[in-house]
């Protein structure tokens, strides 16, 4: 029984990929191809917290710090050096090496849930003020100009290693995003079907006990956040090359709570949730960008609010009761 | 000069503002033990565990274990030197299923194959077998006691605490687990902190009582139980077997 | 890099370019073309009055018969304060909509986001917001004023009436930063000086600390660049220590998003401002226009300024050139625009100045005085600025950069 | 001299302000333990409440003191009673309903309002230190803080319901075996939180303007000063309040202002490494 449900799960995991990566390129037209890459981009970006927070319990209020940082490597990184081989690679590195010494700052001193938010949170903001204060001919990397709350604007795309003229933009981008979507999710999935992945799981269940029994906890999360500010980092990526420009934004408030929002929306502690929360959030907001019923906070902000009242644990946490609740009505019926 | 005892502790100490729950315990076990701490509520026998493992930082004084000093290492580092402890109320990992539990105290066993036989071993042990898949949060109460024993037994530690292993349990399951404990003592060091009288005297080679932070007597089982000053601290308190 | 750049051109200009170049304008088929403003969030003080200047334009074009015997369709989007909004919208546009021209943007970077995009996928777009100057691309054309006409003009008023030593607070921006650049320059040029200079991060509402230090200097006049609606605090902190009575205070950026009808006279009257359109001005067109702007939106629309008249500017000044094209086709329609095209409007007549796509208009100084701007001076007119030539797009059409001026 | 003088009389400022923003939020969080994320809202509703108020011809001290609080005091019973009551504690559920709830009002004021809300201007004139000048305001706004906080630790102290609450706070179970109705107790007790953030709100109004989304502004600081006090709700929030608004008004003074936001931050974030349960985690242990 158990057996045939994970098959079922493997198969509708390899179903869905393949659709995104091989169907909706050959059918989608460029501009709804444009549209999704970002919001794959976005999903990665919510994998990286829904691994954070909802396997390894750690309550992430600066996940944008990793992405944004990302971005901003990768910008100044391809903007000097011409091709982008390298500044992706480091563009994944450097967030992953900053959640590293983050992680040791906090987890070898034992601080609790809302302090490490409030930590988090500070130091996403520390690089707002800071990338934000870099206006001026002053502020600059290399070539780069790092250009305040502006921004770095005319960021090169990514090329096929070797060949700086061999760009990959449009349809090409949002290939590549997707196989980066399933690549993260799958490395994830089978992360967590290791022994290490048990033992993330067994310190957010019980962080005491798993101490008891030997593991260093403080280790594996450090090892957990920086698997999850290298994902970031990639999402971060992906973005200053989807849209050419990377700014302060990336580091603000509205931008940290809204990757919460869509791991909430999705569900805590499930992977698909979250990747689903977040296309279903970004695609709202798009459609109330282009048809303007309503004033998009009011409508979301309301939306959020009926969800938490009427679906308290997300929406793939929530259906899935619903169907189990059917199911087993069904069944007592028959 | 013999050989250092498993574990020894000197003066040890630990305050809690201007409470102290530990005051100066001396207290050493030789390996192969099966000492019993008994005590009114309050009389530190918890937090006295709790300075073993690390869980608490201890005052003052020290914890050796087989002469090394263990004293303020992480919990995690004393839990590989072959600490381990069953909690009071059941620590376990409620939202992982009872083999997935047993697999993740099996750390010391080696390799993934051996891991998987352990596991098996210890579900056997303990009689989950049938619940392997199921979550360990949805367990009965003395289902959940004999998990975490199967945790602690996994590790094979060199030392085990066990914090009223007994508490809530049926007659017939506290018969079981003393059973249990006594087949362990054959091949491990115990410590057991214990109410229930009966349990003590079914099981324990020695005894040590604890009063308000101090070792207020120790010695065979017997002999302990039948002291004008032990019976005195206990007065007053119901028979540990009653309270559920 | 160079080759990257231009294999990226080439690829985009292969697919996109017969799409857009097929289309005509036929008669009843109506004219797409796209707006992008910010309707939500942060910016939506802006955006409002914005998309409402825009909207007029493009009602008044239909109502009087429409570009060329058809009507025009305007695909609005909401970009909701968020640059990335810009991207998608930007290339929904040019890619989907494949309108024959996008207005809109306010903040740099949010033009600084649209402005390759629809360069590379050859679409024309129109600007319509002060900023800091320099942008030089062909494909683009821009109705805002540039900071280094109007601080010049602001310190010469300053210097004619209080003196020569001027404070500068100013938003940490690219924008904030350059005006400072102008204004060091303008204020040596007349012989003056820089007595303070500080620069405010976007959402720092707290100047105790800067008030102090402007009365230990005792400066002869205060010119600021705010941006944002963090730094509005400012004003109340500085007529709550009394300082608007004693300290003359000059913005190139106040008025913007209505504060004169937002904020109380005794905070803010004696203002001094710079813009290009106030609604207390006289002119005759303006008699007429405004009555219209208000049987249309009401009078709950706040205060309108030079920021959001641009837009209706820009507008109008593209389907003049439409007209003078008789195509929407872009290629002709630029060529039209730079034959120095121009149209008369509430704020006087503007034109195009075909070296740099930026505008002559008419520029005023004004002073708050009890929710309304009146006016104390014209200057007709006023060239754009085009600091040692840097932009030349009639000499050097394939400029497609954003030049830092050398001040 | 002067300048000492004015230097510390803003810093007095910064601090008191600072402590206005954050004293709901130390009753609604540290209290409650409710994440409002909708607080700088709040502030927001109470700014507004009371700019209308006065605009309709109201007298000032009334629309201030009297109408501001009590709309965002009935906005807080609504809240409570309609949302955070039924989410029973639940920390996420709560953090994505206060955040829609923000998103909300933010939408609800940019359209019901608007852009266009005429302000008020701060009452009061000025005073002459040397060659500087302070306006009065500043010293209402502080005295405005200290009262605050003075009348809710008398009121905690000393007040049979400040007891409940203290009780409640200590061990909800209990006190409801004790006969406290804890329910009403935490409605009131979120209702007074708010009233306190539409006080704040107004308090504020005349210097930093009133806009839909000036919340943002606010709810940050106010979440890391609260956070950064620790269990005691209001000791805590108290000293940390006064740390950061004297760090960040210092640094500002000493250099440029991005350097009093970074600085607020940074002392944040070592004092939560050094004291990880806040600064009345260690100390002020029985305080409130």
């Amino acid at each position: 029984m158990n057996w045939i449900r994970e098959r079922a799960n493997l198969l509708a995991a390899v179903a869905v990929g393949s659709a995104l990566i091989v169907v909706i390129p050959a059918v989608a037209e460029i501009y709804v191809l444009f549209q999704l890459t970002l919001f794959l981009v976005f999903a990665i970006l919510a994998l990286s917290l829904a691994w954070v927070w909802g396997f390894g319990g750690i309550l992430c209020f600066g996940q944008s710090v990793f992405f944004g940082l990302g971005g901003y490597t990768y910008a100044i990184a391809v903007i000097n050096l011409g091709e982008s081989t390298v500044p992706l690679v480091l563009g994944i590195l450097l967030p992953a090496g900053l959640a590293g010494i983050l992680g040791y700052f906090l987890f070898w001193q034992r601080i609790s849930d809302v302090y490490l938010a409030v930590i988090t949170l500070a130091v996403s903001l520390i690089f707002y003020y800071l990338t934000g204060a870099s206006a001026g001919s002053d502020y600059r990397i290399g070539t780069a100009l790092l250009g305040g709350y502006n921004g770095i604007p005319s960021v090169p795309p990514i090329n096929v290693p070797g060949f700086p003229e061999r760009v990959v933009v449009y349809g090409d981008l949002y290939v590549l995003t997707a196989i980066m979507l399933a690549a993260v999710y799958g490395g994830l999935r089978g992360l967590l079907a290791t022994d290490f992945g048990r033992v993330v799981v067994a310190i957010r269940e019980n962080e005491e006990r798993a101490q008891l029994l030997g593991y260093d906890v403080r280790i594996t999360k450090l090892a957990v956040f920086a698997i999850g500010g290298a994902v970031a980092g990639l999402s971060g990526v992906l973005f200053a090359a989807w849209g050419s420009y990377v700014s302060p934004n990336v580091f603000s408030m509205t931008f940290t709570a809204q990757i919460i929002v869509w791991v909430l929306v999705g569900g805590l502690g499930t992977l698909s949730g979250a990747v689903i929360g977040c296309v279903l959030v970004q695609a709202a907001m798009t459609w109330l960008g282009e048809t303007k019923v309503a004033d998009t906070n009011l409508v979301l902000g309301a939306a959020f609010v009926v969800l938490v009242l009427f679906a308290r644990r997300g929406l793939i946490p929530g259906t899935r009761s619903l169907l189990a609740g059917l199911r087993s009505r069904v069944r007592s019926a028959l | 000069m013999t050989q250092a005892p498993l574990l020894e502790t000197i003066a040890l100490t630990k305050r809690f503002g201007g409470v102290t729950a530990i005051d100066r315990v001396d207290f050493r076990v030789d390996a192969g033990e099966l000492r019993c701490l008994i005590g009114p509520n309050g009389a530190g026998k918890s937090t006295f565990f709790r300075c073993l493992t690390g869980q608490f930082r201890p005052t003052g004084g020290q914890v050796r274990l087989s002469g090394r000093d263990i004293t303020g290492a992480a919990t995690h580092a004393i839990a590989r030197k072959g600490v381990s402890i069953k909690t009071q109320i059941p620590a376990l990992f409620d939202g992982l299923s009872v083999a997935e539990n047993v697999r993740l105290a099996t750390r010391k066993a080696g390799n993934r194959m051996a891991r998987t036989r352990k596991t098996e071993e210890i579900l056997t042990i303990t009689g989950l077998s049938s619940h392997a898949s199921q979550m360990a949060g949805t367990l009965p109460h003395g289902q959940r006691q004999w998990l975490e024993l199967g945790l602690v037994m996994a590790g094979s530690p060199a030392l085990m605490l066990l914090d009223e292993p007994t508490a809530g349990m049926t007659r017939q399951e506290v018969a079981r687990t003393a059973e249990l404990v006594r087949s362990l003592a054959e091949d491990h060091t115990i410590i057991a902190v214990e109410h229930d009288l009966q349990f003590v005297q079914m099981v324990a080679d020695a005894v040590t009582v604890f009063h308000q932070g101090q070792i207020l007597a120790e010695g065979p089982a017997d002999a302990v139980l039948a002291d004008r000053r032990v019976r005195e601290v206990y007065l007053g308190q119901p028979p540990a077997s009653d309270r559920c | 890099m160079l080759t990257r750049r231009t294999f990226i051109e080439g690829a985009m200009a292969a697919s996109a370019v017969p799409l857009v170049g097929l289309r005509s304008a036929r008669a009843s088929e109506p004219i797409a073309v796209g707006a992008i403003y910010d309707l939500s969030g942060p910016l939506q003080g802006f955006g409002d009055n914005q998309w409402r200047c825009a909207k007029l334009a493009i009602d008044q074009i239909n109502e009087a018969g429409g570009l060329l015997g058809s009507q025009l369709e305007v695909k609005l989007y909401d970009a909701q304060s968020e640059m990335q909004f810009y991207n998608q919208f930007a290339n929904q546009l040019a890619l989907r909509d494949r309108v024959a021209v996008v207005q809109g943007g306010l903040t740099s970077s949010s033009r600084e986001v649209i402005r390759p995009i629809l360069h590379r996928l050859h679409t024309l777009y129109v600007y319509n917001t002060n900023y800091e100057g320099g942008v030089c691309d062909r494909n683009f054309f821009a109705t805002g004023a540039t900071p280094g006409i109007y601080v010049d003009l602001l310190l010469q008023a300053a210097a004619d009436r209080w003196g020569k030593r001027v404070y500068v607070l100013a938003a940490d921006y690219n924008y904030g930063q350059i005006s400072a650049q102008w204004i060091r320059k303008a204020a040596q040029g007349l012989g003056g000086e820089v007595v303070g200079e500080e620069f405010f991060p976007l959402d720092v509402n707290q100047f105790g600390a800067t008030i102090s230090r402007i009365q230990a200097v005792e400066p002869d006049v205060v010119l600021n660049v705010f941006v944002g609606p963090a730094h509005e605090a400012f004003y109340g902190q500085w007529a709550s220590a009394g300082m608007n009575q004693r300290i003359p205070m000059m913005s190139t950026t106040f008025g913007g998003t209505s504060e004169i009808v937002r904020m109380p006279p005794e905070v803010v009257n004696g203002i001094m401002v710079i813009g290009s359109y106030y609604e207390s001005l006289d002119n005759a067109f303006n008699q007429a226009w405004l009555p219209d702007f208000r049987r249309r939106y009401g009078t709950d629309y706040g205060y309108l300024t030079d920021v959001p008249i641009k837009d209706w500017y820009g507008w109008t000044l593209w389907a003049e050139a439409v007209r003078q094209a008789g195509t929407v086709e872009r290629e002709a329609v630029i060529e039209a625009l730079e034959t120095g095209i121009g149209v008369d409007g509430p704020g006087g007549p503007v034109s195009i100045d075909p070296t740099t796509h930026h505008c002559f208009m008419d520029t005023h100084l004004a002073e708050a005085r009890d929710g309304e701007f009146r006016i104390l001076q014209r200057y007709q007119g006023v060239a754009p600025t085009n600091p040692a030539a840097q932009c030349d797009l009639q000499a050097r059409p394939d400029t497609n950069t954003m030049f830092t001026p050398d001040i | 001299m002067d300048h000492a003088l004015v230097v510390g009389l803003h810093l007095l400022h910064a601090m008191a302000s600072l402590a206005l923003v954050c004293i709901g939020l130390a009753v609604i969080f540290g209290m409650l333990r409710v994440i409002n994320f909708a607080h700088g809202e709040f502030l927001m509703v109470g700014g507004y409440a009371f700019v209308l108020a006065a605009g309709a011809g109201l007298n000032l001290w009334v629309a201030m003191l009297v109408v501001a609080p009590a709309v965002v005091g009935a906005l807080g019973f609504l809240v409570e009673r309609f949302i955070i009551r039924h989410l029973r504690g639940d920390i996420i559920a709560t953090i994505l309903a206060t955040w829609g709830l923000s998103l909300f009002l933010i939408g609800l004021a940019a359209t019901v309002l608007g852009y266009h809300q005429q302000g008020v201007a701060p009452p009061f004139g000025t005073i002459q230190i040397g060659s500087y000048s302070i306006g009065n305001y500043t010293f209402f706004v502080i005295a405005v803080a200290v009262l605050t906080i003075v009348a809710l630790f008398a009121w905690l102290r000393w007040s049979r319901a400040g007891l409940l609450v203290r009780g409640a706070m200590q061990n909800p179970e209990l006190a409801a075996a004790l006969g406290a109705d804890t329910r009403r107790l935490r409605s009131s007790t979120f209702v007074l939180g708010s009233a306190l953030s539409g006080l704040a709100g107004a308090v504020l109004a005349p210097l930093a303007g009133v806009l839909p989304e000036i919340g943002a502004t606010y709810v940050v600081k106010a979440f890391i000063t609260v956070i950064s006090g620790g269990a005691t709700a209001l000791t805590g929030t108290t000293l940390a309040a006064a740390l950061f608004g004297f760090t960040s008004q210092a640094a500002a003074f000493l250099s440029r202002p991005v350097v009093g936001e970074v600085a607020l931050l940074i002392v944040a974030i070592v004092l939560l490494r050094l004291l990880p349960t806040g600064i009345t985690g260690r100390y002020f242990r029985k305080a409130l």
